[in-house]
């Protein structure tokens, strides 16, 4: 044990843990506010367990005068709030650690490698009112030990609280208070010191998590309508767009099940509507006979994804990048879609808009692939660009020679919707006609495949090159999708290995045609993927003919970590790939 | 010659098939309530009835089997203004499609659901479907039906449906009476109809359904679930036409937010972005 | 401590939570039957209430969302010796397994259905679930919820369930019972199970259930469908206790032809390859 | 057109076209049956609309002295029914096919460059008692042409209809009777002369199709249950198995949907019964989420899926071959699978065996997978193979210490089923403990994955070789794979190349380490695929690592026909692939 003092400088990683329906979530929600208003760059992630009390769930801060978008295992501080946080804790302490506890709650051993300072936020609870109040003890020692005044806390604390009893402000006030004298001892007693310069500009930033900024695209997109069966991590999406349902005229629908919101969400598009659903990948699983029907109807849908470890059940709360090939090939027959894998909150905005507007323009089905970790992560952004100019809406007002699947050139037929016009709608789940009636006339089947196939190499047009960290001439390609990318990214920066780059996608299928060359210049590739199988590793050797030459692999429910990035690469490329 | 009718169009069902009739009155229901073409949507799933939109003049969504009502809910609730009739099989909307049926009732969208009810998988050549009698021997069902006829119609009134009522292909005036008065009903619509299938069923008949029908006497409530649920427990003889009615339900689009101020159809709104840009500004953390 | 006692184990319920006192009564409706747990075999989904089976001492089979009861089924049907209930969560058993809820009841299997019905999803935090009460406010159904509760209670008897019981966690006693009765009973038994949800629904609580049920009168006579119906459409109190139950009706299993010779599970069957070769020597085309 | 007589020697094309409802189905069973005893090798196959009654259906029946187990275009004879028989089979006639029809009735036209013979079926049938009785003059008509006995056929005529009236059998027998007469006529005016060996010793041969070698390959499997929602073209082989539950003491169910079926599946196994579903991509589409549950809970479960073109309902009564990638990516999750695609019907029965067998000891699931086509094709078999012992039922009684899902070197544990000993069997779809618990522990997780990924190592050791036929050295392997077999062999049979062998697969997954070798030596690949995109070409290059130089596709809802196949492949082979 190590009594010196602990000095943090630029980069804190902060960890809560605890039980369902401790307050951990209220900490951290009051904490990050208030530390991005004092112009830090905050990210916040959490790890949890499927059930609504008890148990040990995490939240991990990272507070710092860079950006940092990645979750380290490092701890630098551990608040634990009862007896299992510990040992729940324990792969990730190390004699680095300082852990501030209430002794009593948290039982520490007394052989511990790593420092334990007794603050005591239960016992002080108590006296305050009871138990509940030690969230805003800690919350006060945290801000206190990360030098917010006072006095903006309380402030906080007041609109943080808007609508609580008078008296239940006066208490949180008095926690809060505890709190700042607690942390003022610790300072004073020299345990610790934070060093983290504040950027004044920067307090106005956005905070946002995963499933915030995919809601907010899907609101770029023009979405206005979504059906859904919930889901774990999928819901926050349906939660965020119900709560705005009022403000923004949203239809916003509870199905009975997942087959009825795919199915509303295709009655909505062909009405006319941009519609979507969330779901993950077992609720995606009962969606596929209708994802063959939006392919053969060429129906748009926006299918948002937020993948968990499976198969079935699996671990409904954890992460996992494993329903790539689900995606990809899901739905019996043939037919073109697009699947984008946002790796940055500004991407999951983006992209989820960019999802609308393909699925509208080329009739086709367009995907954002999630996860549990990217949903429950959150960080501060400058600016979320939500586009200049409204999307506009491809439809056309029929006449009365208006058939739905004219055959055209490029695949897409203009699409018109029933009562906008004198035309008739006709839409079919069955081989079809031009104009949209069931046919058995076996020289209209192939062209009707051709037609919807050729749409694929509209999304190949159109498709997004990955992004290249470092440099693009490096005899080492790392690729990596989806949430990942800040990870690798992090990790990379930190190897100081010019030889190596990153290629990351956020654009997973089509692939854009630039791959090829970005690839090409590599002599070994590794992948970083967050399944058991390289599934996306697959892909490339599939669709570019490369092959990946080593593997780094995580499943077991956690995102990766920086560190482990940065050893698992380490230690392929000492094997020489 | 109506609007609704398909000229020339090759029907593919056999001849004699209940499925005739039940057309013919869906037609002239919707020539009666002087609807155009482009405003009404017929969704259907897949079976022998759901080929009917395919044989009219009119908006079509043909989806999958069994999920004809989630799609029609969906058309409902972006463009409220448009007329919704869901039509299909009885193995669709029963069998397959039952989940949706039941929460279709508790939603309460302003569509109307026809059933043609033939008590038997037509286009699959013959199998049982949940409305089979008891007893009825088929290729799969080797020894006879042996699992309890689902009744639609009870159970609907079970689970709340604001409109119930039964017909039979063979009373094509009735057909499309109902018909007419499920489309004029405010909320879900259940109109299940007899339909003899003469390739697959050959005990429910014609003259088996002229046998074994009677209609709804004038003297019944249809205000009344008890008296309505009575009518539809009944084995001996079974009730033709309405069998419940409950007005003034809202129906689910009316419960949309979205259609509070603006009556138009989705498509037809303009996006703005200016709100989008204010959320987001919410979200700031500046003091 | 009883033989179904699972010691030591971690339940992840919320403490106060409905679910406990029916965990506590499905044991012991077990123990007085004198099963053991090699012969009973527990069902679920997924959700709070799924959880269930991992709480006690029996052969578990712990399925997908709404899936419980085709699981249940099968087994049943491959071997019929087995005591197979399916227990589960209103959301699991009514929404995403509506229809087999529906055709449960029909196909009529030997199995016992107990549902937790808390009338809200509690695994996922709170949204409406199908029983949910109208305008319970929930993050999705921001304004109250509009759609019509489902009545589990109406809807069986419509559908013409042999064995239709309602209970309240609360009361622990009645609860035994009607699980127990139901698992005496000869084909598909409901036990709907009113349960308090202490962290999602602060509507409908012990309290709350406590006001609003009420015992069914010793009087009603529980092999009356329409009178049992006019129990189950009862809004201003709830009754609990038996409904419905008709005897008598043969269970899915004792239809099927594959143990009406033979008795024992089908795992238990040898394999006869001579049959075999003599049905292929029948599909040869020699005069 | 041609006058002199047309003489068909040792393989005879006959087709037969009317309408769904018009008996089509009746003469080819009689005569198909007829044939068989008389000692010919006999194919049939037929394409039909979806639809009851009406429509143009088509039976092409191979007869022929040697065994011929492909379609061909050509048709040495058709027998039209109805007046839009001809158009239906216009691009199937040429000036070698003699057209036997009821001039009035079929109406041709005058200048065909075909020749049309007037035979009076309707009007025949009509004095006889009815228009249904032309089917009857029609067999009677082809077996006189086929030197058939009239005496055996009457014979065969009275079991044929055993149970009908006396009446209707009188007049079946006066239409067959009529047949023979206009048969004599044919044959005296030297019109036709047909040539075929007959082999006595064949007689006996078994006949059946796809659906049944399917159905009876599950009865050596040991299969004992059956849980289904019907689904053309996979219905016959839930309907065989109806037929057959009696004598064989199956439980057959019919399920409200796909998802209750294969679920009914999965409990029926857990319980320790052998049980299957058989559906089409679209029910299987809606099965998926419980295949994962299936490979989580590791239950075993044997899928017949029949291939139908989709996207969605697509084309309901025909053929294609693109569900592959469905079976390989279905289910969230990772989780080892077995596929197997049978090109020939004994094929068909004994990887159906192979299925049960593989998913009782692996505890994995298992696919059939073929295709309308191949449902609707029969033809003789000297014999099928249903193994010589019973198959072991791969289950253990358990003590009290019974784990699961304990973890072994193989990644197979033990197999209990409930009420058998006195362990308890726990079956969980989400991450679990060996005892089958749901958990939340990190550390089994991984183990679990790998656990359950071991056994694609164990079913790639048992994986089945693709065949080869012809020169395995050849500088050309065309691969193919499922019910294009025989059409491919016998397309390469024709075109006498020595520089090309053919190498096809019934298992399509996991590959057999051998394909590695076999198709190493080829210079050039050329695949045969029933499909627009290539899927099972797709699969080779990334599980072996080889490209395709050439692909001949198909995907207009018909099988290839040997004709066509001889083209396409000399097409690609003389453009130097
Ligand atoms: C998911 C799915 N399962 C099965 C089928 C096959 N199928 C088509 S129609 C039908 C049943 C038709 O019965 P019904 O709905 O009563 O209509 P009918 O033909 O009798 O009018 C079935 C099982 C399908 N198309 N899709
Ligand atoms: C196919 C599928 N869809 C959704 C979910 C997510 N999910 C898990 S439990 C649950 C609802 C739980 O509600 P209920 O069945 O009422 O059980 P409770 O938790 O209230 O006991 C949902 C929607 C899932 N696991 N699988
Ligand atoms: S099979 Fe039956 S339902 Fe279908 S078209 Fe023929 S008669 Fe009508
Ligand atoms: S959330 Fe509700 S149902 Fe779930 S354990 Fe807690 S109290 Fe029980
Ligand atoms: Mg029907
Ligand atoms: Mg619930």
């Amino acid at each position: 044990m190590n009594n010196t003092a602990r000095i943090i400088k630029n980069d804190l990683s902060l960890v809560l843990c605890g039980g369902a329906g401790q307050g951990i979530q209220s900490v951290e929600q009051f904490l990050v506010k208030i530390l991005a208003r004092e112009g830090f760059y905050i990210y916040a992630t959490k790890e949890y367990m499927s059930r609504v009390r008890g148990g040990s769930n995490s939240t991990t801060i990272r507070i710092s005068s860079h950006p940092k978008r990645a979750p380290v295992a490092r701890m630098d501080i551990l608040i634990p709030l009862d007896d299992k946080a510990l040992e729940h804790m324990a792969p990730r302490l190390s004699a680095e650690t300082v852990v501030f506890g209430d002794e009593e709650a948290v039982k520490p051993p007394r052989d511990a490698s790593w420092r334990f300072v007794d603050i005591p936020f239960s016992k002080a609870a108590i006296e305050i009112g009871g138990p509940v109040f030690a969230n805003m003890i800690a919350a006060g020692f945290l801000a206190g030990l990360m030098g917010v005044a006072k006095a903006i806390s309380q402030s906080l604390l007041e609109t943080f609280f808007a609508g609580a009893g008078a008296d239940i402000i006066a208490k949180d006030a008095a926690a809060l208070e505890r709190g700042y004298d607690e942390a003022a001892k610790v300072l004073e007693r020299n345990i610790i010191a934070v060093e983290i310069d504040r950027h004044e500009n920067r307090s106005g930033d956005i905070l946002i998590n995963g499933a915030e900024a995919v809601a907010l695209g899907a609101l770029a997109g023009g979405c206005d309508f979504i059906a859904a069966y919930p889901m774990s991590p999928s819901t926050g999406v349906l939660t965020f767009l119900a709560g705005q349902s009022l403000d923004f005229e949203i239809v916003v629908e509870q199905a009975e099940d997942e087959i009825a919101a795919i199915n509303m969400m295709l009655g909505a598009w062909y009405a006319g509507a941009r519609a979507m659903v969330t779901t993950s990948g077992g609720g995606f699983a009962l969606m596929e006979e209708a994802l063959s029907l939006a392919g053969v109807s060429e129906t748009p849908a926006v299918i948002h994804l937020a993948q968990r470890p499976g198969p079935a059940t699996g671990l409904a709360t954890r992460t996992e990048q494993a329903d790539l090939n689900l995606v990809l090939y899901a739905g019996q027959g043939e037919f073109p879609r697009v699947i984008f894998a946002p790796g940055t909150l500004e991407e999951a905005a983006a992209l989820t808009r960019r999802a609308f507007d393909l699925a509208d323009r080329f009739q086709v089905q367009a995907f954002v692939l999630t996860d549990q970790y990217f949903m429950d992560t959150y960080y501060t952004l400058r600016s979320l660009d939500v586009g200049a100019d409204p999307l506009a809406r491809h439809i056309e007002e029929t006449d009365e020679s208006y058939r739905r699947y004219r055959i055209t050139e490029e695949g897409v037929s203009p699409r018109g919707v029933p009562g906008f016009g004198d035309g008739l709608v006709v839409a079919d789940s069955h081989e079809h006609t031009e104009d949209g009636h069931i046919t058995e006339n076996l020289q209209v089947r192939p062209e009707m495949v051709n037609k919807r196939l050729r749409k694929l190499d509209l999304l190949r047009q159109e498709a997004l090159p990955p992004l290249v960290t470092g440099d693009e001439g490096a005899e080492i390609a790392v690729i990596c999708w989806g949430s990942t990318y800040p990870i690798v990214q992090e990790a990379l920066a930190g190897m100081a290995r010019p030889d190596v780059c990153l290629v990351s996608f956020s654009q997973v299928y089509p692939l854009s045609g630039e791959t090829k060359d970005l690839l090409g210049r590599a002599r070994k590739i590794i992948a970083v993927e967050g399944n058991a199988t390289g599934q996306f590793s697959r892909l490339i050797a599939l669709e570019m003919g490369f092959n990946v030459h080593g593997k780094l692999l995580k499943y077991d429910g956690l995102s990766f970590t920086v560190e482990e990035v940065i050893e698992g690469l380490s230690r392929i490329l000492s094997e020489g790939v | 010659m109506g609007q609704f009718d398909a000229i020339g169009k090759e029907i593919s069902w056999c001849p004699g098939c209940g499925n005739f009739p039940i057309l013919n009155a869906l037609k002239s229901a919707l020539e009666g309530r002087e609807l155009k073409p482009r405003d009404v949507v017929l969704v259907s799933g897949i079976g022998q009835a759901a080929k009917l939109p395919h044989y009219m003049i009119a908006n079509v969504f043909n989806g999958l089997h069994g999920r004809s009502l989630p799609v029609a809910t969906g058309i409902k609730a972006a463009n409220p203004g448009l007329t919704v009739i869901a039509v299909s099989g009885d193995g669709c909307m029963y069998g397959e499609g039952g989940n949706h049926f039941l929460h279709a009732i508790r939603r309460n969208p302003d569509i109307t659901m026809i059933v043609n009810n033939n008590m038997v998988y037509g286009l699959t050549k013959g199998q049982a479907s949940p409305t089979s009698p008891l007893g009825l021997k088929t290729p799969i069902q080797i020894e006879g039906v042996t699992e309890i006829p689902f009744n639609p119609v009870a159970i609907a009134i079970a689970a709340g449906a604001s409109f119930v009522a039964r017909s039979f292909a063979g009373d094509a005036d009735r057909t499309r009476k109902l018909i007419d008065m499920a489309i004029g009903h405010k909320g879900f619509a259940l109109v299940d109809i007899f339909q003899p299938c003469v390739s697959f069923n050959k005990v429910n008949t014609y003259q088996w359904f002229k046998d074994n029908t009677y209609a709804i006497e004038d003297s019944h409530d249809a205000g009344d679930p008890m008296a309505a649920m009575a009518l539809a427990l009944r084995e001996d003889r079974l009730p033709l036409g309405l069998f419940y009615r409950r007005e003034g339900r809202s129906s689910f689009e009316e419960t949309l937010p979205a259609f509070r101020r603006d009556k138009r159809p989705l498509y037809d709104r303009p996006m703005d972005l200016s709100r989008l840009r204010k959320l987001i500004d919410k979200k700031r953390t500046a003091r």
